[in-house]
């Protein structure tokens, strides 16, 4: 097990060199740099435009440029950005980083459990009405044109029937005499959203891990899970954050059902593909036989062992979240990752830029990791051998 | 199932719930002033903001919301007018300090300003904004630093008492460098910035070190300072407590004459003798109790917001497009404006190359060229057609008797004035072009262009914007490329990236022609930076290698004139050369279009050029409705 | 006393894009409590189909075109939704084909069992259920802290136990065993055979085998019944059947197998191919490929009849070789079903 | 492996596929009437996709007579370019899917038949790609050099090929390579190349055949993402269609200017879902453990 962790890292690390090493020098080769924004003013000098390159490190060779990079990138520096200069990348990227997080983790967890239990139902009433509706409509979705769907999404809901912000991530007017950032209440919000969870996790597992769940132990669930949220709820509004999360609550319903509609029929139609295997299982066929009621067949015995190809996509749509996604931020004004992506490489801002896939690169090595092991985890058939899976 | 509906029941109650709890209208109230700006502005610190990384939306945040400077141009007429100055500068006098000589000049101070911390603003701060600037080299500060302090003129700032200071100056200054640059330098509170510029000094490059503070609590002596930046979400500014202008009135009379009086602090100052009608009368406030910038990241949804009332102003340096002008005319309470804008879109060749250097080459496509057609019809006015390389809007400087190629004519008399320049240099075909005056037709399209020196013309390569970058330019271009085929010039209109176009044009000068737009200055100095043949070389601004030295000589007195009807008066001769020669043939350009909340926001005048995004959107001078 | 169970001329179709499949076709028979019925015949013949039609499992492209199932004098197929799952485990359990798929990979064997248990008998605790599970886990000879462990860390054998076990938790009145021990080697086939049997007369509990396998059926079974392509061909006391096969096909099938302990005869091959069921043959089913086919017997189905008392027979030209013995039957009678072997002719 | 008509008629009984392939062929019919209209009922000066104009009206102009479905704010008819679009869609769908497939299909018939150091070489490889966020590199990509149609085609073909459906590719080679005849064919002397080319190639065929189905719906659905934000430098597609709208300031009140965003949002939209449904149509020949028992 440690050889095998061991091999996986030294893998992992030279993926990442190979990888950073593209970035860098695809972005090189791209035409243009900074200093061309100059060209828009005649009454800059030369020699200012000079003393510029010299200050962004532009006038050595690529080359040496490139072994900088690395150097520093190992060293976790991402350098200083060319378009905020001096503020350095890695300080950008942590500005964007907590919003694009929890946006895009809330949509994809949402979009991956709709899909789940969407996929779960076509799949158990193949062929029926419900399937066709379900799988067309989800193409449909899967297949919209993102960002006109999400403008007509913004127009009705926002704009005509007003039930919903427009566009933006807070409402300033709130926030204009807030005593924290919003990046403070992001944090609070991973933070203490990721707690609240364990312990919710922790609540139902140690009363409901059984397999008879009496009404005392469900309702004792229930009631100290209500507590957990409340006290989570109650800390939140003693600290004055409550108004805050739920503004930030508020601007993410539309960005989070639009991303939900249009994603999730591909765990939907994954999930049906993964149980429809699962179904024609003989261990399902006993089940019914056995006289377990149809929900707890199509649960416990024909979805819990085709969830697993799921858990594969969504660990990495989850990394992909790092990467943010462009067409939300902009459609939604949601400032994150990927528009720093964007906007980084409309201003020639070549160490932002390069920071922003490299640091997306890093994420997503690490959930393929992270997903090698929960497959192992949620399927005890798959042991570790102390060797490399087989490829494919 | 039943267990997935509940679900779904339950998820579309609380987004009813949220939304009836928390969208209960942030819309419109109270006296705040809100904008919507496209981008995060990048920096509080006016050092950086007007260095490197300078942008248009740090200007409308930041910059001309909490400096004031020596001198200003008074919107909407432009008039140069003293700032924090009281009068204008004593002339220009030679002096010799040292064993040097120097030009100098006095500048006498308002008294009544003060900084927001309630400390009056004196001759130590001015003296401080120039000459620490001087010291970190503007060069090195980059960005706008070295046209503003200009080191190539300023030598240095000296206090002669505490509202009176004295610029010490290399060499005589025109306008471009003394009333259009030293003097309208902004004034920065010593207090606060000379410990940063001692700590800056001390590091290893100082210039980052200037540039990374973020002064958020520095005095300002404009009408705002700053007040809350959450970064990407908004950029809010609060009202300068103690701002001096407050009540101040500046009025506009029908002979040029401007007045400003201070009812509060007395002060009182008047450009030359009123005559006439009172054209405007302007009263400073800020009346707004706060301005609020929300960030967006598309167009669309700003606009949204401007019809929904949450916004009452879009400042946006490009203006709004047709689509929304057409849309929101309907709308309820919101009023759009129309102005003319500082700049031109071009069609130029490489003038190194044979045979673009031949002016009736150039003649006969700027003639052939139909700029009315394409901006009636095609563009249905939403771009108006230009002739000279000031714009018309620019009234002072504009010279409307140039030469204007084509104009007025028909299709066919296009075609045949353009042969006859083409046969004057020595043009000719294997098949020559003919048209049908009478019926304005066509009767065989050109072919096989031989050039005078007996070769037939090679077919060249004129780069136009892509589709995706702008949709109007590329129809144009290639609208051009079709007019010239029909004479035989064999052109091949090429979409081509912008960042490409510069560097081949700019940088490397390899290159035929190509199509782009400049946005200008008030002072038409880039006559001379676009055409002087010192700006030819590889990323000069001379990038067609134009050279004429008659009009370089020109050019230089242009940018020397200290006086403005003389300098004018050569701006004039110069367009005239250059309409002729026509390094550039001028298209065409589209005027602004912007939107305000009528029920919200009273300006005092609409009408100025670059729209009202120009001039920050009025934040001082807005009224506020409630 | 009415049979535990009663196949009513039962007729069940699939539908398939090439048209209906006639997979079980006037099959009447009927089963004691307490009893074994041996269901034998190729594969294909429909003998998996009339499992599922007593499960009430089948497959959706499935039709029940005549006749009806009863389990405790009740036709299953107008049962609720709800009555058939209180029917299942607890009237009727099943041993699928390949008993080792059968088990779900992602839980414990134990929790599997004991979720049967509070499946059906709400009244049972879980600490009751488990302590159930320990005793079935000692009935079919599992060591007991093998409850929590996953089935892919069972041996073949065990796992087929562990069925066994999963089978009988809730004390079901009849067991269905599809091909119980296909899978395993003959050795531990036998053993488990022989085991399962001790355990449904320790109970006094009903069973039905199936099997291709006519020594397994021999082995256990009170009653044997014979199909083929869709129909019951012949049905019968165990040594009656076995002795004396009276239709072409059961006597086919008998010299195809070799007898384990019985005399030694040259191992016979039924020439031909399964009919399809598509489209079945004219008249007796089986005549292309039998050797004493007639004129008659593609043209009229033969009728169900009863050649000697208890001993049915589809057949125009019955075998009448008297005593050969091809299979080992179990000596001694049937606990009280022997002559209770209810049928009628009316196909 | 089966014969196309048993293949076809196992497609046939999928009514998803089905539906894809009628709402293909009608595409197909509706972008070949392109150059039959343009050089007969339609003057190429006004119903140019491009350059064409129609001096009669004011634009953009809710559709006429003259225009069935209006024109866009710079006078060109909608109808001429959701047509003239439809086959470039289709050449660039095909194209870059073509691409992506005939790459993933070599490289993983070759990687599973060889194993070893070529495997492994191409797996990582494959790894990288993934690593790419894939529609923000091409925006970087694209604002900083303007892809035009073939380079962007290319591409998206290339950079699909590397990727992941090589793994999935190398997979069913694979599970072919290990089948007797393979080894029947080894010991019968078959060169490595004849055994790829003859027996493994033409198993792993029908899923990468699959595959090209999904990867055109990407390859659209790319190159009107990246259109709408004007990053290429393509005369006219769908996508351009909507960010000519958009940057004009058209696409802000939906109802009233719905032909410059609806028939191209909606070309877009149900001809990426004909195709996917054709994949899913597909799936169910390919893998026969869809296939209903």
């Amino acid at each position: 097990m440690r050889r095998y962790v061991l091999s996986r890292l030294g893998q992992v690390i030279l993926t990442l060199l190979i990888y950073i090493t593209l970035v860098y020098f695809l972005l090189q080769a791209m035409p243009g740099d900074i200093t061309q924004m100059y060209l828009a003013n005649p009454k800059v000098p030369q020699a200012a435009r000079e003393e510029l390159r010299k200050q962004l490190g532009l006038d050595q060779g690529v080359v040496m440029q490139y072994l900088t990079y690395v150097k520093n990138f190992f060293r976790g520096e991402l350098g200083v950005s060319f378009s905020h200069y001096p503020r350095p990348v890695w300080d950008i990227l942590m500005e964007r980083l907590p919003r694009t997080f929890v946006l895009f983790l809330t949509a994809h967890v949402l979009s991956f459990y709709v899909g789940y239990v969407m996929g779960r139902v076509i799949a158990w009433r193949r062929g029926r009405v419900v399937d066709y509706a379900a799988t067309v409509v989800g193409i449909t979705f899967w297949t919209a044109f993102y960002p006109l769907l999400a403008l007509v999404l913004i127009w009705i809901f926002a704009y005509t029937l007003r039930l919903l912000p427009l566009n933006q991530f807070i409402e300033p007017k709130l926030w204009q005499g807030a005593p924290f950032s919003a990046n403070t209440v992001f944090g609070y919000m991973v933070y203490g959203g990721g707690a609240v969870a364990i312990g919710l996790f922790l609540i139902f597992y140690a009363f409901l891990r059984g397999l008879k769940r009496t009404r005392r132990n469900v309702a004792l669930a229930w009631l100290s899970g209500s507590v957990l949220v409340a006290v989570a709820l109650l800390a939140a509004s003693r600290a004055g954050l409550l108004v805050y999360i739920w503004d930030i609550v508020n601007h993410m319903v539309l960005p989070v059902c639009t991303l939900t509609l249009i994603s999730f029929a591909g765990t939907m139609l994954l999930m049906r593909d993964s149980m429809l295997e699962t179904v024609q299982e003989d261990y399902v066929m006993a089940a019914h036989a056995k006289g377990l009621p149809d929900t707890i067949v199509r649960d416990r015995y024909a979805a819990r062992t085709a969830i697993l190809p799921t858990v594969t996509s969504l660990v990495l749509s989850l990394a992909s979240s790092m990467s943010g996604g462009l067409v939300t931020e902009t459609m939604f004004s949601w400032p994150g990752l990927g528009q720093v992506l964007f906007h980084s490489a409309l201003a020639n801002d070549y160490p932002l830029a390069t920071g922003a896939l490299a640091f997306t690169g890093v994420f997503l090595l690490i959930a393929h990791f992270v997903a090698d092991i929960l497959y192992a985890v949620l399927d005890p058939r798959i042991a570790y051998t102390g060797q490399p899976a087989a490829e494919g | 199932m039943r267990r997935f509906w509940k679900g779904i029941l339950a998820g579309l109650l609380f987004v009813f719930l949220v939304a009836g709890v928390a969208s209960t209208g942030f819309a419109g109230q109270g006296k705040l002033y809100e904008m919507a700006i496209f981008a995060d502005p990048t920096t509080i610190n006016l050092y950086s903001s007007l260095g490197p990384s300078s942008t248009v939306w740090n200007t409308f945040v930041s910059n001309s919301q909490y400096y004031t400077s020596l001198y200003g141009n008074a919107a909407p007429t432009w008039a140069f007018v003293p700032s924090a100055a009281a009068d204008m500068p004593s002339p220009l006098k030679e002096e010799k300090i040292g064993d040097k000589t120097y030009y100098t000049s006095i500048v006498k101070m308002r008294k009544d300003i003060k900084w927001s911390d309630n400390t009056p603003l004196t001759a130590d701060d001015v003296v401080f904004s120039y000459n620490a600037v001087l010291e970190m080299d503007p060069n090195k500060l980059g960005g706008n630093w070295p046209s503003i302090v200009d080191p190539t003129v300023l030598e240095r700032v000296e206090k002669v008492d505490d509202y009176t200071v004295k610029f010490i100056l290399k060499d005589k200054p025109g306008l471009s460098q003394w009333q259009y640059g030293v003097l309208q330098n902004y004034i920065v509170n010593k207090k606060y910035w000379e410990p940063i510029f001692e700590k800056a000094k001390k590091a290893a490059d100082p210039v980052k070190e200037l540039f990374a503070h973020e002064p958020e609590k520095q005095p300002t002596a404009g009408p705002w300072k700053f007040g809350h930046w959450e970064k990407g979400a908004f950029w809010q500014n609060v009202p300068n407590p103690v701002y001096s202008g407050k009540g101040e009135v500046t009025t506009f009379y029908e002979n040029g004459v401007v007045t400003v009086e201070n009812p509060k602090t007395g002060f009182k100052w008047q450009s030359g003798k009123p005559e006439g009608k009172v054209q405007l009368k302007i009263t400073d406030g800020p009346d707004a109790t706060g301005t609020l910038y929300r960030i967006f990241q598309n167009q669309s949804a700003a606009v949204l917001s401007l019809t929904g009332g949450q916004v009452d102003f879009v400042l946006n340096s490009l203006g709004l497009q047709r689509g929304f002008q057409e849309q929101l005319k309907k709308a309820p309470n919101v009023a759009l404006i129309e102005n003319n804008v500082n700049g031109f879109r071009f069609m130029a060749f490489n003038l190194r190359k044979y045979p673009f250097n031949i002016k009736e080459f150039r003649q006969a496509v700027a003639t052939l060229i139909d700029r009315e057609y394409i901006c009636e019809k095609v563009l249905q006015g939403i771009a108006f057609p230009q002739y000279s390389v000031v714009p018309p809007g620019n009234a002072y400087w504009y010279n409307k008797d140039v030469p204007q190629w084509g104009k007025g004519l028909t299709r066919s008399q296009k075609i045949a004035e353009a042969v006859k320049l083409l046969k004057k240099a020595g043009f000719k075909w294997e098949v020559e072009p003919q048209v049908d005056l009478e019926k304005d037709k066509v009767l065989k399209r050109g072919k096989g262009l031989i050039m005078p020196d007996g070769k037939k013309m090679p077919e060249f390569e004129f780069m136009i914007m892509t589709a995706g970058y702008d949709p109007l330019r590329y129809t144009f271009g290639l609208n051009i490329a079709s007019w010239l085929k029909e004479v035989g010039i064999p052109i091949e209109a090429v979409p081509t990236e912008f960042n490409v176009v510069s560097s081949k044009v700019f940088d490397e000068q390899d290159f035929d022609a190509f199509m782009m737009g400049w946005s200008l200055s008030l002072y038409p100095d880039h006559m001379k930076f676009f055409f002087h043949s010192e700006q030819a070389e590889p990323g000069g601004f001379n990038a067609v290698g134009y050279s004429n030295p008659d009009f370089d000589k020109l050019a230089d007195d242009f940018v020397k004139e200290a006086d403005m009807e003389k300098a004018r008066q050569k701006a004039f001769k110069l367009q005239e050369i250059l309409a002729d020669e026509l390094p550039y043939v001028v298209l065409f350009d589209t005027p602004i279009i912007e939107a305000y909340r009528s029920d919200r926001a009273q300006y005092p005048y609409t009408k100025v050029l670059s729209g009202l995004q120009y001039v920050g959107a009025l934040t001082s001078t807005v009224k506020m409705l409630d | 006393m009415d049979p535990l169970l009663k196949l009513d001329d039962f007729t069940m179709h699939y539908r398939t894009k090439a048209g209906w499949v006639q997979a079980v076709d006037g099959v009447t028979l009927s089963l004691a409590r307490g009893q074994a019925l041996g269901l034998v015949g190729e594969s294909g013949c429909g003998k998996t189909s009339i499992a599922m039609s007593v499960m009430k499992l089948l497959p959706y492209n499935s039709k029940v075109v005549r006749g009806r199932i009863l389990f405790e004098g009740r036709d299953i197929y107008s049962m609720t939704d709800g009555e058939v799952r209180k029917m299942r485990w607890k009237g009727v359990a099943m041993i699928f084909q390949a008993a080792m798929n059968s088990l779900n990979p992602v839980y414990r064997v134990g929790n599997q069992i004991v979720e049967a248990i509070v499946t059906h008998e709400p009244e049972t605790s879980e600490e009751e259920a488990w302590a159930r599970v320990r005793s079935l886990f000692e009935l079919v000879g599992i060591p007991k802290e093998r409850m929590y462990h996953y089935p892919h860390e069972y041996s073949g054998g065990m796992k087929q136990r562990a069925v066994i076990a999963m089978a009988l938790a809730c004390n079901p009145k009849m067991i269905i065993a599809d091909e119980p021990t296909t899978a395993l080697d003959v050795i531990v086939q036998d053993k488990i055979l022989r085991e399962m049997d001790q355990i449904r007369r320790k109970i006094n509990m009903s069973m039905i085998y199936i099997s291709h396998d006519v020594s397994v059926i021999a082995e256990v079974s009170d009653v044997v019944a014979v199909m083929y392509a869709g129909k019951l061909v012949e049905l019968g006391q165990a040594d009656d059947v076995f002795k004396r096969p009276r239709h072409p096909y059961t006597y086919a099938l008998m010299r195809a197998y070799p007898s384990i302990l019985g005399e030694k005869h040259e191992l016979a091959t039924i020439p031909g191919e399964p009919p399809n069921l598509l489209d079945p043959p004219s008249g007796c089913r089986f005549h292309p490929r039998c050797d004493r086919a007639s004129a008659e017997c593609s043209k009229a189905d033969p009728m169900w009849r009863e050649i000697c008392p208890g001993h049915y027979c589809t057949c125009h030209n019955p075998v009448e070789i008297g005593g050969t013995w091809v299979g080992q039957v179990r000596s001694g009678k049937a606990a009280d079903g022997g002559d209770q072997l209810g049928t009628s002719s009316n196909s | 492996m089966r014969g196309l008509s048993q293949n076809w008629a196992v497609f046939r009984e999928s009514r998803i596929g089905m539906l894809g392939l009628i709402v293909i062929l009608l595409f197909g019919v509706f972008g070949a009437l392109w150059p039959i209209m343009i050089n007969t009922v339609w003057d190429p000066l006004i119903y140019h996709p491009v350059v064409g104009f129609d001096p009669m009206l004011l634009h953009p102009s809710p559709p006429t007579k003259a225009h069935l479905l209006g024109t866009d704010p710079i006078g060109r008819d909608i109808l001429a370019q959701l047509m003239f679009s439809t086959g470039r869609e289709f050449l660039l769908g095909v194209l870059s899917a073509l691409i992506t497939v005939v790459i993933g299909t070599v490289i993983g018939t070759v990687a599973a038949y060889y194993g070893g150091f070529t495997d492994t070489f191409f797996m990582r490889v494959a790894d990288i790609m993934m690593l790419f966020p894939f529609i923000p590199l091409l925006v970087v990509v694209g604002s900083m050099v303007r892809l035009t149609f073939f380079p962007f085609a290319i591409i998206l073909g290339v950079l699909g090929g590397f990727g992941g459906i090589t793994i999935i590719l190398k997979a069913q080679a694979l599970s072919v390579k290990v089948r007797p005849y393979i080894d029947a064919a080894r010991v019968a002397g078959g060169s490595s190349f004849h055994i790829i080319r003859a027996h493994i190639i033409p198993n792993v065929l029908p899923l990468s055949f699959l595959y090209m189905m999904f990867n055109v719906t990407g390859a659209i659905l790319s190159e009107a993402t990246l259109s709408f934000f004007g990053v290429l430098n393509i005369d006219m597609s769908w996508g351009m269609m909507i960010h000519t709208a958009e940057a004009a300031g058209y696409l802000f009140d939906f109802g009233k200017y719905w032909w410059l965003w609806l028939p191209s949002g909606l070309a877009i939209t149900l001809f990426c879902a004909a195709f996917y449904m054709v994949g899913r149509g597909l799936d169910e020949v390919v893998n026969p453990r869809l296939r209903k028992r």
